[in-house]
């Protein structure tokens, strides 16, 4: 009887600790990094693009003109549009300063597959492909919006990048 | 503890009555609070309340939805203009006199502090006018038109803190020297005018008064080569405007302004094109009756405003500027043919080949101090354009 | 009450009423406001003629005052006039293009359009012109635009010779797109011109040929269905209107061409009342690619037919026509068969510009 | 969630006091109480709320399992330090984990990243009220809680969750069984809390707000008496913040039938420094006191063990209150004037009360500097600035205007700070019921009207 009751407490210290760990764990992977510059996120994204190569960088201007954001507010930004406007391929990283400011981002990016939706609808074929593949996903203070044939392997690699 | 058990005797009946107040004081709170329909629009603060936001599980998880939540809950609280005025109040009774940035100055003026600017940004709106004017070297001038901040210091309240207007306006004047871009700061103009009892800048907005505009029309025109002779008269349009600086701060809830436009005897034709497309006259009259009746003058935010006048061959002028420069516009309109009116903050096309399409024979650059100190998208837009010329 | 008791409550009673005082102040204090009414010392009261001028009205007479400084000093910019017609350009080969199935249209156009329109519609006659008309191109007609008043022809090379140099690039398809300051020049000559039509309108925004304020199109609408974008493009009180549809057209009016003749000529007719002097133009319905009749959909192949439906709506109602079959090759189309590319565009502007004159 | 807001005032109290007083047995009430704790807490805190109950159920089982061993006389001292140990490795984990990796990092040259956890809130009082019973129960000054849910309420209980007073199991104990609600203790409830309502939103808010735009400002721009104006502003902050807290906290307790213990009592009229640690934060002071300093000998050791005795205690009192080093120095700072006042200014102190009053308020000033800045060289450049060193000047128009618009509120903080203001409370109680009626609904209103303008932004429509 003594060695069960004597059992009782330290299985309960166990069980109590094993639980504690396993919270511990959790929260730790859970967390998202926010020191990651996005010259280190850029890298493996972008390599996971199929249509990388008809993409140009662009600027502050082409950010407000297709998302209605101003670059100035955030602390980092990163768009890449297609060479010829008549593709859909698109790909925006933004490192916000605050998480709140991230809703507002994401807000926008899904603003702008509507708007892409609206242009190639009827009669973009190809075009149309990425865009229902488009993903918006926001981790913490980055926001990502890919649209290309590999929009998933991209969200997956933004966010290996991320967590720790 | 010996003090507790003082009170231990203490007076009950007090308690029970306290206790009966407080229950029925939050009891009636607790059910107007639900009872009450929720409010969309507040027209005093002009912005939306927040609605009830739906408990969605990852922003839940983030925490993030507890603030939500105390948004919505303060913002459709019963009775929230009545909360806000005897905070403003108290506030006055404890000797504050500063709220959200804006004083409140004598005479029921509100005035706006100026934030000590940020060097590097000014550095870089300076930069891109000049990289802009070696690309499009035609005749430019700068206007600065200082705040009531500086103008109207004497109504400031007692030792309040702001930076100093005229420092800034003589930073950005060396900053442009030698760059072919003239520089005109209206402070001298408006002291004088202001000295003859011209009413210079709303006691309740931030903005200049268009008599203020029209006593420096003169000293505008001459930097443009231009004279200013039109005859006229400034003519009221609407004596209840509440301006922008009591809706942000809540104080001097109780003032109304006047707002007069120009009405010149000699009208020229005119032909205003902007997003919503073409209309004759340059004032929006449902936007005066609107939440912000200062957008009477040109309208809401619109990135290029044409205007087109049957002032023939008196010149193509392009204007980079801020709301400030709205109600000077009139006075323009009998010296140019056409003048393009771009707003930085709004403006998304190609500037390049705005530029491009038409010969400009002037540049003006329009901008008041508050704004013009913590201005990004002019150094944006400039730039873009003149790196893309280098590209090309 | 004594003396003791008062003076006991004394300090309560006096923070009572400065409790009372400043409530009442702060009550007093939100007084609703009754703010003066609009009154000028003087008794005057603003008026502005330019608040009754329609827009419309102010343009014509900013117009007028241009004409009159143009005729008056040189200083004026050439006001848009229409440039002589081309003379003969030669067809090169024809298009391969399947036979259509003949179905002859019933009844002439039909009277009631949704403007009703009151030009003088073809009542009975049937239109002459047959459609089993072979596919065979005819060389553009003589558009029968009014004459033009005397023609300032711009500086640089004769109309006809920049038309042989597009032929010519067209037939070796090595096509020169525009620099930055033949697009500023093109954009200054086309400020008074407005775009209206589908997607096939919507490729000059895409390629940037054009902002949004020169072009108003909806996508995969047929000729009944981007009124909306008539009507702003009308707003927009152009010198030149110029419309630019597809092959959607085909599919919607498939078993009724007469629809169709009868949709546009209501349109134009629209569009004529509402813009009396404004010179109208129709760029041609230009077919599908092959690949995309053979993969895709047939129907697209009958769109020669709709063409010269297209054509007839023309004659009938007064407008230009714009011929670009000419310039139609395989390889300019876009991937998806249907929509061109960025080549073709600047060929189609180029020669638009010559047939209006800019 | 916290008080100080229309969250809690207008949505979460009313629920839950109705719900409270619906349910009739104590048995009932527990449950509904626990509820809405564990509510309160998720509110602000979805995912460490399970952190808790982790800490809940550790404590509960390894208690009772312990009490139940030790009535079998099986020796229990080896799982109670192993009891020990889990809640300090839990505290240690989630607060102090960040500074020691930085220390490590800094002595031994590593690079280990830093864990990214945001710091629970109450993680601190609920882990040492968890540690409290474990004390008390292996003390046998408590018997071990048989029922989870009472439990689960003493750790989670929302009025003295986020902010304590800590709360000993002992003093609680009956009262998880048996309590009972009367209409004045209601009253006296409600008091308490608009009292703490008021002193944290009238007063701590307005104040921190001075603070943080004298400590914002750029040092080159403050002038000497600035510094102090901040130093001064921060020292009522900090002061009616906490206070405020635990009075509403207070105030809660008599509306649900407890009492819990006094935790500040004016402790800026302290004549000493020792006089002001028995003033302030008693709940805390007493904690270490009960579990630390008196096991450790207390005083009835040598000199020299009472000394170390004083030392970690109060070590351990700052590094309590927050996970950087500038409150490790603050704990040792007051550590220093204890021991002092103790061998040395006994008794100057004794004989000259008036000095003791002035010198103990720059002692806490001073203290309450080196508590606001978890950065040594901010902290350094303004505790210069307080001594002259580095200050721009006397005084300049900016720090006059700081001073004139917050004139009112600092005379009205430093009344409050005495028990003047309170008895005259009391007596408008007593002598003149309707005014002190009118003057406690006008404070609440106040407090709502503060509360409802925090939310007040604008949007910058005029930005245009």
């Amino acid at each position: 009887m003594q060695l069960i009751k004597a059992h009782k407490l330290v299985c309960a210290e166990v069980l109590m600790t094993v639980a504690l760990i396993v919270f511990i764990a959790l929260c730790v992977r859970g967390r998202v990094r926010d020191d990651v510059p996005l010259s280190d996120l850029k890298g493996p994204v972008l390599e996971q693009l199929a249509g990388a190569e008809n993409m140009k960088e662009a600027g502050a201007m082409k950010l407000r003109s297709l998302y209605g954001l101003d670059a100035n507010d955030y602390a980092e930004v990163l768009l890449y549009i297609p060479v010829s406007n008549m593709d859909a391929q698109e790909m925006l990283l933004v490192r916000c300063r605050t998480e709140e400011q991230a809703d507002a981002v994401a807000a926008a990016m899904r603003k702008r597959i509507g708007d892409q939706t609206g242009i190639f609808e009827s009669y973009g074929v190809e075009q149309m492909a990425l865009i229902r593949k488009a993903v918006v996903d926001v981790q913490g203070t980055y926001c990502l919006y890919v649209c290309d044939l590999n929009s998933y392997q991209a969200q997956s690699a933004f966010r290996r990048a991320l967590t720790r | 503890m010996k003090e507790t058990r003082s009170r231990k005797r203490g007076n009950h009946a007090y308690y029970r009555i306290l206790a009966g107040l407080f229950a029925v004081l939050f009891l009636v709170f607790f059910v107007l609070n639900l009872v009450l329909p929720d409010r969309t629009l507040s027209v005093r603060e002009k912005r939306m309340l927040t609605a009830f936001p739906a408990p969605q599980l990852d922003r839940v998880l983030e925490g993030n939805y507890s603030n939500d939540f105390e948004d919505y809950a303060s913002d459709q609280i019963p009775f929230r203009e009545f909360f806000t005025d005897l905070k403003v109040y108290a506030d006055s009774l404890a000797g504050r006199n500063e709220s959200q940035g804006v004083y409140r100055g004598r005479d029921g003026y509100l005035i706006e502090k100026m934030e000590t600017p940020d060097d590097v940004v000014v550095g870089r709106t300076v930069d891109a006018m000049r990289g802009f004017a070696e690309l499009f070297p035609l005749p430019q001038q700068m206007i600065l038109v200082p705040n009531a901040v500086s103008v109207l210091k004497d109504k400031l309240p007692l030792w309040a803190p702001t930076a100093d207007q005229n420092a800034f306006a003589e930073r950005v004047a060396e900053a442009l020297d030698g760059s072919g871009i003239g520089f005109k700061d209206l402070r001298d103009t408006l002291q004088i005018a202001g000295l003859d009892g011209v009413p210079l800048y709303y006691r309740t907005d931030h903005h200049w008064t268009t008599d203020a505009a029209l006593a420096c029309a003169p000293a505008v025109l001459e930097t443009l080569g231009r004279s200013f002779t039109a005859k006229g008269a400034l003519l009221p349009v609407t004596a209840q405007f509440s301006g922008s600086l009591s809706a942000k701060s809540g104080l001097g809830v109780r003032e109304r302004d006047t707002i007069s436009v120009w009405q010149p005897e000699d009208e020229p034709v005119i032909l205003v094109t902007d997003s919503a497309g073409k209309r004759a006259s340059l004032y929006s009259w449902d936007g005066l009756n609107g939440s912000d009746p200062y957008t009477v003058f040109l309208g809401g935010n619109e990135g290029l405003v044409r205007i087109e006048t049957d002032r023939i061959g008196a010149g193509r002028l392009l204007v980079f500027k801020d709301s400030y420069f709205n109600c000077f516009l009139p006075f323009l309109l009998d010296s140019f043919e056409t003048v393009d009116i771009v707003d930085p903050r709004y403006y998304s096309g190609d500037l390049l080949m705005l530029m491009r399409q038409n010969e400009y024979d002037q540049i003006l650059y329009f901008y008041n101090i508050n704004t013009f100190s913590a201005d990004t998208s002019l150094a944006l837009v400039l730039g873009e354009a003149v790196e893309q010329a280098g590209r090309k | 009450m004594n003396r003791r008791r008062f003076r006991s409550l004394f300090p309560y009673l006096l923070t009572s009423v400065l409790l009372i005082a400043l409530a009442a102040g702060f009550l007093l204090s939100r007084r609703p406001v009754t703010g003066a009414d609009v009154s000028d010392p003087a008794g005057r009261v603003y008026v502005s003629e330019a608040g009754e001028r329609s827009a419309a009205e102010a343009q014509s007479q900013i117009r007028a005052a241009r004409k009159s400084a143009s005729s008056a000093g040189p200083t004026a910019e050439p006001s848009g006039t229409a440039a002589p017609p081309p003379t003969e350009p030669v067809p090169t080969e024809t298009l391969p293009t399947a036979p259509p199935e003949t179905v002859p249209p019933e009844t002439g156009p039909a009277e009631t359009g949704p403007a009703g329109s009151d030009s003088e519609p073809r009542t009975d006659a049937p239109p002459e012109s047959p459609a089993e008309t072979t596919a065979d191109p005819e060389p553009p007609t003589e558009p029968e635009s009014s004459a033009a008043p005397a023609p300032t022809t711009s500086p640089g090379p004769s109309p006809e010779t920049i038309l042989a140099s597009l032929q010519e690039q067209i037939r070796t398809l090595n096509i020169d797109l525009f620099t930055p300051d033949e697009l500023a020049s093109i954009r200054r000559r086309f400020d008074g011109a407005v775009f209206t039509g589908d997607s096939m309108a919507q490729g000059l925004v895409s390629f940037e040929l054009f902002d949004e304020n020169h072009v108003k199109f909806q996508r995969g609408a047929s000729v009944g269905e981007f009124d909306p974008q008539i009507q702003a493009a009308i707003d927009t009180l152009p010198d030149y209107f110029i419309f630019f549809t597809g092959c959607n057209n085909v599919s919607t009016y498939i078993n009724d061409p007469t629809e169709y003749y009868r949709q546009f000529v209501s349109r134009i007719e629209w569009v004529k009342r509402a813009l009396p002097d404004t010179e109208i133009y129709v760029i041609c319905m230009l077919p599908a690619s092959d690949r995309f009749i053979q993969y895709e959909n047939y129907h697209v192949a009958r769109s020669p037919e709709y063409d010269a439906q297209l054509k007839l709506v023309c004659q009938d109602t007064g407008v230009h026509y714009v011929d670009c079959h000419w310039m139609v090759r395989q390889e300019l189309y876009l991937e998806d068969g249907l929509h061109f590319n960025l080549a073709f565009y600047t060929v189609l502007i180029k020669f638009l510009a010559i047939e209006m004159g800019l | 969630m916290v008080f100080s807001s229309i969250t809690f005032l207008l949505y979460f109290l009313p629920v839950t006091l109705i719900a409270y007083y619906v349910a009739r047995s104590v048995r009932a009430r527990n449950i509904v109480l626990l509820i809405a704790s564990l509510f309160f807490y998720a509110w602000g805190e979805p995912v460490y709320v399970i952190l808790m109950m982790i800490s809940i159920c550790g404590n509960y089982f390894f208690v009772r399992f312990m009490d139940e061993a030790r009535e079998e006389g099986r020796p229990v001292r080896l799982h109670l330090a192993f009891a020990v140990f889990w809640n300090l490795a839990i505290l240690f984990f989630f607060k102090y984990a960040n500074m020691m990796i930085g220390l490590v990092n800094r002595l031994g040259g590593f690079s280990l990243a830093e864990l990214k956890l945001s710091l629970p809130i109450g993680i601190s009082f609920y882990t040492f009220q968890a540690l409290s019973y474990v004390f008390d129960v292996f003390r046998g000054q408590a018997r071990c809680q048989k029922s989870l849910p009472a439990f689960a309420l003493y750790i989670s209980m929302f009025p003295q969750l986020i902010a304590g007073p800590i709360v000993k199991y002992m003093d609680i104990e009956e009262r998880l069984a048996k309590r009972s609600i009367t209409p004045a203790a209601f009253g006296k409830g409600a008091e308490y809390f608009i009292l703490g309502l008021a002193k944290k939103v009238l007063l701590a808010n307005n104040l921190g707000a001075l603070f943080t735009q004298i400590s914002g400002t750029v040092p080159g721009e403050r002038s000497f008496l600035m510094v102090w104006l901040g130093a001064l502003a921060y020292t009522f902050q900090i002061y009616f913040d906490f206070s405020g807290y635990s009075d509403m906290a207070i105030g809660l307790g008599y509306m649900l039938g407890f009492r819990f213990p006094m935790n500040f009592n004016f402790p800026y009229i302290a004549g000493s420094v020792t006089e002001f640690w028995r003033r302030w934060h008693i709940s805390l002071s007493s904690w270490f006191r009960d579990y630390v300093y008196i096991p450790l000998g207390g005083n009835r050791v040598g000199t020299a063990r009472h000394i170390r005795n004083i030392l970690i205690v109060w070590a351990l009192t700052g590094l309590w209150h927050g996970a950087s080093w500038n409150f490790v120095l603050w704990g040792l700072y007051y550590a220093f004037w204890l021991i002092l006042e103790k061998y040395v200014l006994g008794g100057f102190l004794a004989r000259h009360r008036a000095a003791g009053h002035v010198m103990t308020g720059f002692i806490f000033i001073i203290g309450w500097v080196i508590f606001a800045f978890t950065d040594f060289s901010q902290m350094g450049a303004y505790l210069g600035q307080m001594f002259g060193i580095g200050a721009a000047g006397l005084a300049d128009a900016r720090t006059l205007y700081l001073l004139l618009t917050s004139l009112v509120t600092l005379l009205i903080a430093a009344a409050a700070s005495t028990p003047l203001v309170r008895a005259l409370y009391y007596r408008t109680a007593e002598k003149c019921r309707p005014l002190a009626l009118a003057l406690m609904a006008v404070t609440l209103v106040l407090c709502l009207a503060y509360l409802v303008y925090q939310s007040y932004n604008p949007f910058l429509y005029f930005r245009f």
